[in-house]
């Protein structure tokens, strides 16, 4: 910012590359006086989106969500385990997020990134927190078994968002998530039940669970915003995230009961009208994603 | 409707505040915030030379690091250390030590809800201490909702867990200025009812959430006038109290 | 531009046939037969295709020895040279092995010890048995776990963590040449005969080598002390209490004076051919180590089947040439297993006599 | 530029701010040219706080923020007392208790050339004045006044360097004479080197005395006046 | 309660009742189990440019086989090493906790990263990026046998998406002996039961083999068919990596 003074002689004979490099915050600001971003969208507009399911076959469940260029990919993996005494009529859901190197440039192996225990962190608040999954549908046998869902999401590309993406590759792969069909043998130990072998084992094993979906209470969306001056610019990228650095996430459940509102800081500070904007934005996105999850769903079907 | 609170606070009541600083000897800076049980102890360093990789040593750098009471430190404890870092950089005026970094250092020593916040204000206070330039202070507030939806300032640990839920929220200081009235106003809300930092966690409506806004701004005023006096006492190293 | 592709091949002659060219064949090869890739699409000018490509650059073992050896440009002629013409600088023909000593029992403590010395290169095997519970899935085997550490004192870049990376790879070498496929076969040592009861009990082998000297040829000369440790091992006989009921471990009763020998008859020994100009050479110092542009190590059992095969060195070599190499080292491992299992009976005696 | 503080000012001028308060506002008044100390900065056409502490005014135009911290900020013509960290070709590394250490030129003393360039060992003390300090770059330091004259400036030897606060340091150097240092050098007589970075250095004719001396300033900070009196009498009581 | 999962008794993972019996494959004429001729590869799809945020990246699959490879650099080295008038390069692989049938057994795979390595040094012209690095990064984000192989194609893509300047393409197949048959691209249960694998990474148009590693019992003229098979679907596969890069160039320069 501090060059902005510099800059005036210099920017006119400069490429439109070197100015965006040297001068970024001014080239960002440029665009906004015009309504307008780098990448041609209006200020409000959040990046074409897509939803794949299954994309990973050894999981139980999992799906691909890309928002622009991010991309996520989560995948859930069922196991067994003994309920804890005080619930011991529920399962329980462990989530992960991973920023592998190959992501972004600014991840190296052996040192994993600041941000991704923080959004680990944040996706399970918010899963866990707005009651989506119904825990006691992952009981087995109470007291005995239940199921422990691993979910693990990674991130194959950042490209800012990755709240967002991965909240919708999440939510993606829960409403994919098939249960294995299990029967629990003589000595406790749950197996699972291959198709062609379960009618003639249904004698044999006492508990028998079969192979279903989990019902999920409500959806979740949410839309990362960024605040500066007076323009809110929806879904950003990582090239604006680094250039302004206010950054607001709402994340919305189906009935549109407020889940997060998460502003960590940031120079520029959010008044009631500007909160109300980006609660106003995300409604609007929860719809698009709502449309985009539930044709993904449709086409899985069809299949 | 009135709620029953375990040590018979009103809604709006906060536990009694307690800040003094200029605890440590070797720290540049140093506080201890309390609310009731929270008790956080801040500790300021720097600025030191040269910033880390990956930041811009065209401005200062804040680092913090978070040491909880007990245990390792896990994931939220490293989104606590991102959500200060954030909130701390907001408030400091960074252009003025290009290429230092100054360390934020937050010691739990016990936890009775509000974590957060209180750690916010320790730091704030400590940074103060430190004479690190700053914009403005930041005064945070834990606000938490029932069931029914009334809003309960400043909760304790049991409250918290009783709560459907609970947000925590960052506000500028109200200032003193010469000014006429009104001319800091920005879009006709004075500036320290602008949020620096929100968290949220459990599920409520919008209309809740504004509403705990505004109960938040009610009690950051207090705790604003709080910050204060115990910043104007002179006595250094004596600690003020506040009910 | 890629439909140009052809028409560019065709047109590029090269003329560098001068004698100039003709006495760096041995260390410089020209990339004219193909484009580099990426050339195509990154639109770089087509003059850097060209260029001239030293070999021998390229491997671990040439990498680290070459900067510890660092010769100079006429040392490096002469052992290149010497090598052509079949006279290696220590006066040895190319497939002639350093004088080699083998010395069992040398530690105690283990279950089965040995140090095997070739010229300078100086390496110990241990054997420790210990029982353990079997996997899941390979309920009928013990495990057999191998590890080498590379001594700081063997070479100074083996200091704090130099010696690293040379270890894993020696450990995945030895792990590739000594414990065969997944399935077992071609192992050289037999996992089933650590079985003990069956999905119950079995014997862990851990097999450790240390390189207290480095002088090239690291390879080969673990695997002959890791041979000579395992015909030194001994395997206390185990008295299986009866009775035990489906899920609980059997009560166990470990001889101190009966062992049982184990039977080293299938473990094959390691031969590395390193190639150096045009010509292979066996059992190379690190100094010759250090011209090479890549090596194969083969591991041949008594039947002379392969039984593991790991190439070293980046650098590509021609499929016939591995063929080649694969046939050498088969007819080379029929002495060295010779040589090496009369060295291992004069060990033994001299241990049991002393 | 009457130098008479507006009526706005006026009301913060001696008072304890913290940061964000606005100070003065420059709209109302124009064709003034002000000076801006520590602890003050301009958002446009508002002046506001960056630390808190108290607000000082000296006439005609100059105002800054008066605070006591462990840690020192160089700013230009502060005198300051400094320990040689490392000896360069051309400049000496000290270190002034700054986020940086600071260059001390081996020319920038009294008559320098490259002839008689001082040897100062490791660890020796400095009195030096910052001559240089601007954001990004190390300080740098000299060992002569604005006319190039050695003055006071130069090394201490012998005596006792502790640190304290640069409040502390503030209050040694002002004038009148704080009461601490009126009160002991009533009945004793000591050298005493006061640098604005919180470091001052004592020296007397037995330990004794240094260590008195030390001491009563170390524990002047945070008291009255009076009460810093109280406190010397019943330290040299004891001494005596 | 993430938290939470620490504290979470050993889970499992519920498997089959009874276990495969691997003797299928020792029968004279047996079916591969997804139904492919011994000598026929799974069907392949290559794509570049998968990852924005890298210099160049490749997404390849095979089966089951997922490979994702970004390239990042030339760039500054992460350490202040010796100068070097030669480019380095630095590889990883790693795997995705799903990657696996049973959850989280892929993760360290360090000799992998050494694997790749060797494998591609060989065939990338260091020289014209001194005193820089280039990382290869790969992410297995399911496996489905002759993992290794996989990767490091897709790597051998990755860099000629990155213009990094090679001397040629890598290619990589690997062969499993089961019983007397040689059968090219395992899959991962008959990697399990395998008596022995050869696998070759080569330069195709050089016929130049960059790496080779064989395990289990191996006659020579055994060893000879199994090469010859490897690197023949070698030479293929750069046929086909080479159409997937040249289909990348014309669609971006339409």
């Amino acid at each position: 910012m501090g060059s902005s003074g510099a800059s005036g002689n210099l920017e006119g004979e400069m490429e439109v590359d070197a100015f965006r490099r040297l001068f970024p915050l001014r080239f960002h600001e440029r665009h906004l006086l015009e309504s307008i971003r780098p990448d041609a969208r209006p200020l409000e507009r959040a990046r074409e989106s897509t939803v794949a399911l299954g994309a990973v076959a050894s999981a139980d469940g999992s799906a691909m969500a890309k928002i622009g260029h991010t991309t996520m990919l989560a995948a859930i993996k069922m196991e067994v385990m003994t309920p804890s005494s005080e619930s011991p009529d529920e399962g329980c859901v462990a989530i992960d997020f991973h920023m592998p190197p190959i992501c972004s440039p600014f991840v190296r192996p052996g040192r994993p990134a600041e941000v991704a225990p923080v959004i680990a962190k944040q996706l399970s608040d918010a899963i866990t927190s707005s009651g989506m999954i119904n825990l006691k549908e992952l009981s087995l046998t109470t007291g005995k078994a239940a199921w422990m869902a691993y979910l693990d999401v990674y991130c194959l590309d950042a490209d800012g968002a990755l709240f967002d993406a991965a909240l919708l590759s999440a939510v993606a792969a829960f409403s994919h998530l098939q249960i294995p069909a299990v029967s629990i043998n003589e000595d406790g130990r749950v197996v699972t039940m291959s198709r062609e072998d379960g009618d003639g084992k249904l004698a044999n094993d006492p508990v028998i669970k079969e192979r279903r979906k989990l019902t999920l209470n409500c959806i979740l969306f949410s839309l990362t915003c960024i605040l500066h001056k007076k323009y809110i610019l929806a879904d950003p990228t990582a090239e604006e995230e680094s250039v302004m650095e206010t950054h607001v996430t709402v994340v919305l459940d189906s009935s549109s009961r407020l889940v997060s509102l998460y502003k960590p800081g940031g120079p520029v500070l959010a008044y009631a009208s500007a909160v109300q904007d980006c609660i106003a934005l995300t409604r609007h996105r929860v719809k698009e994603l709502q449309k985009i999850l539930n044709e993904a769903i449709s086409d899985m079907e069809v299949d | 409707m009135e709620i029953d609170r375990p040590d018979g606070r009103t809604q709006n009541q906060l536990r009694p505040l307690a800040c003094s600083r200029n605890i440590l000897n070797r720290a540049h800076g140093s506080a201890r915030w309390s609310q009731g049980d929270t008790i956080v102890l801040a500790a300021v360093y720097g600025p030191k030379a040269g910033t880390k990789k990956n930041e811009n040593p065209e401005k200062a750098s804040i680092e913090v690091i978070w040491k909880p009471k007990t245990g390792q430190v896990g994931k939220a404890e490293k989104e606590y250390e991102l959500i200060l870092r954030r909130t701390l950089q907001s408030i400091c005026v960074l252009t003025i030590n290009p290429n230092t970094t100054t360390s934020v250092t937050l010691q739990v020593v016990n936890d009775d809800g509000s974590l957060l916040p209180c750690a916010i204000n320790a730091a704030c206070a400590a940074l103060v201490d430190a004479g690190i330039p700053l914009k403005h202070l930041a005064v945070a507030i834990c606000c938490s909702l029932t069931g029914s939806g009334s809003v309960v300032l400043d909760p304790s640990k049991l409250e918290e867990q009783k709560m459907e839920a609970f947000m925590y929220l960052v506000f500028p200081n109200s200032v003193h200025s010469v000014l006429p009235e009104g001319s800091l106003h920005v879009d006709g809300e004075p500036m320290e009812h602008g949020i620096i930092t929100s968290v949220t966690h459990g599920v409520m409506s919008v209309d809740d959430y504004l509403h705990c806004l505004e109960r938040g701004h009610a009690a950051s005023a207090r705790i604003s006038d709080f910050l204060r006096r115990s910043l104007q006492s002179q006595a250094l190293g004596n600690p003020s109290k506040a009910a | 531009m890629l439909s140009g592709f052809n028409v560019i091949l065709s047109t590029i002659s090269f003329s560098i046939e001068t004698e100039e060219a003709e006495s760096l064949k041995q260390q410089v090869s020209f990339t004219t037969t193909t484009i580099p890739t990426a050339l195509l699409f990154s639109g770089i000018p087509f003059e850097k295709a060209c260029q001239l490509r030293v070999k021998g650059e390229g491997g671990l073992s040439a990498a680290t020895a070459g900067t510890m050896v660092g010769l100079s440009l006429g040392e490096k002629h002469f052992i290149r040279g010497g090598i052509a013409q079949d006279l290696r600088t220590d006066g040895r023909k190319r497939l002639t092995y350093r004088p080699i000593s083998v010395e069992t029992g040398v530690i105690p403590q283990a279950n089965g010890s040995a140090r095997v010395r070739m010229g300078t290169t100086d390496v110990i095997a241990s054997v420790k048995a210990e029982l353990g519970k079997p996997d899941l899935l390979q309920s009928d085997k013990g495990r057999v776990i191998i590890n080498v550490d590379c001594s700081p004192t063997a070479a100074p870049i083996f200091e704090g963590r130099g010696g690293e990376e040379l270890s894993t790879e020696l450990s995945v070498a030895l792990q590739r040449c000594l414990l065969g496929s997944k399935s077992g076969t071609g192992a050289g040592i037999n996992r089933s005969s650590l079985m003990v009861v069956e999905g119950k009990l079995c014997w862990d082998l851990y097999i450790d080598g240390l390189v207290v000297s480095s002088d090239g040829n690291l390879l080969d000369a673990l695997g002959a002390a890791i041979k000579a440790a395992l015909s030194n091992t001994g395997i206390p006989k185990v008295h299986v209490a009866t009775a035990a009921s489906a899920d609980e471990q059997p009560e166990v009763d470990i001889s101190d004076e009966e062992f049982l020998q184990f039977d080293t008859s299938g473990i094959p020994v390691i031969v590395t051919l390193t190639k150096v100009g045009r010509h292979y050479i066996v059992d190379a110092t690190s100094e010759e180590e250090s011209q090479m542009s890549s090596a194969i190590s083969v591991s041949v059992n008594r039947n002379g089947h392969i039984c593991g095969l790991t190439k070293r060195g980046g650098a590509g070599l021609d499929p016939s040439v591995i063929l080649d190499m694969i046939s050498v080292s088969k007819h080379v491992s029929e002495q060295l297993m010779n040589k090496l299992d009369s060295e291992i009976s004069a060990a033994e005696a001299d241990e049991t006599e002393s | 530029m009457d130098g008479k503080p507006l009526t706005s000012p006026a009301s913060f001028i001696d008072q304890m701010v913290v940061p964000g308060d606005v100070v003065l506002d420059l709209s109302s008044m124009a064709n003034q040219t002000i000076k801006l100390g520590g602890g003050l900065r301009q958002d446009s056409d508002a002046i506001s706080v960056m630390k808190a502490g108290k607000l000082k005014f000296s006439r005609p135009n100059k105002y800054w923020v008066e605070s006591s911290q462990k840690r020192y900020v160089p700013c230009v013509e502060d005198t300051v007392l400094g320990v040689v960290v490392d000896s360069k070709a051309d400049n000496f590394l000290v270190d002034i208790k700054g986020p940086a250490l600071a260059f001390l030129p081996v020319l920038a003393f009294e008559g320098g050339t490259r002839r008689n360039i001082p040897k100062f060992e490791v660890g020796s003390l400095l009195y030096v004045r910052v001559v240089k300090a601007s954001a990004g770059m190390n300080p740098e330091l000299s060992c002569t006044d604005a006319s190039g004259k050695a003055a006071e400036f130069g090394i201490l030897k012998d005596g006792y360097m502790f640190e304290t606060s640069t409040g502390v340091s503030r209050m040694l150097l002002s004038s009148p004479t704080c009461p601490v240092l009126e009160a002991l050098g009533k009945k004793l007589s000591f050298e005493i080197a006061v640098g604005l970075n919180g470091r001052v250095w004592v020296n007397a004719g037995s330990t004794s005395m240094i260590i008195l001396v030390a001491n009563a300033i170390m524990s002047s900070e945070s008291l009255s006046g009076t009460k810093q009196k109280i406190m010397v009498e019943n330290l040299l009581r004891r001494f005596q | 309660m993430a938290g939470k999962a620490a504290s979470v008794p050993s889970t499992y993972s519920p498997s089959p009742t009874q276990k495969k019996k691997p003797t299928i494959f020792k029968d004279v004429d047996w079916v591969r189990p997804d139904g492919r001729g011994f000598h026929q590869c799974r069907p392949a799809f290559l794509r570049t440019s998968a990852v924005n945020a890298a210099s160049g990246s490749a997404y390849v699959e095979f089966g089951n086989t997922k490979v994702i490879v970004s390239v990042f650099g030339p760039r500054e080295s992460k350490k202040a090493m010796l100068y070097s008038d030669v480019g380095r390069l630095n590889c990883n692989v790693s795997y995705t906790t799903f990657a696996t049938p049973i959850r989280g057994q892929g993760s360290d795979h360090k000799e992998f990263s050494s694997m790749l390595h060797k494998a591609l040094e060989g065939a990338i012209i260091l020289e014209t990026f001194p005193k820089t690095t280039v990382d290869v990064f790969a992410l297995v984000l399911e496996c489905g046998g002759s993992d290794l192989p996989v990767v490091i194609s897709c790597a051998s893509l990755a860099l000629a998406d990155a213009g990094i300047m090679m001397y040629d393409l890598v290619t990589a197949v690997s062969v499993s002996c089961l019983g007397k048959n040689l059968v090219i691209d395992p899959i991962s249960e008959e990697e399990s039961f395998q008596d022995g694998s050869l696998m070759i990474t080569c330069l195709p148009s050089r016929n130049e083999v960059t790496q080779l590693t064989l395990t289990g019992e191996w006659s020579t003229p055994k060893i000879h068919e199994a090469m010859e098979l490897c690197l023949d679907a070698c030479s293929k596969l750069g046929e086909i990596m080479r159409s997937c890069l040249k289909e990348a160039v014309s669609i971006s320069k339409e």
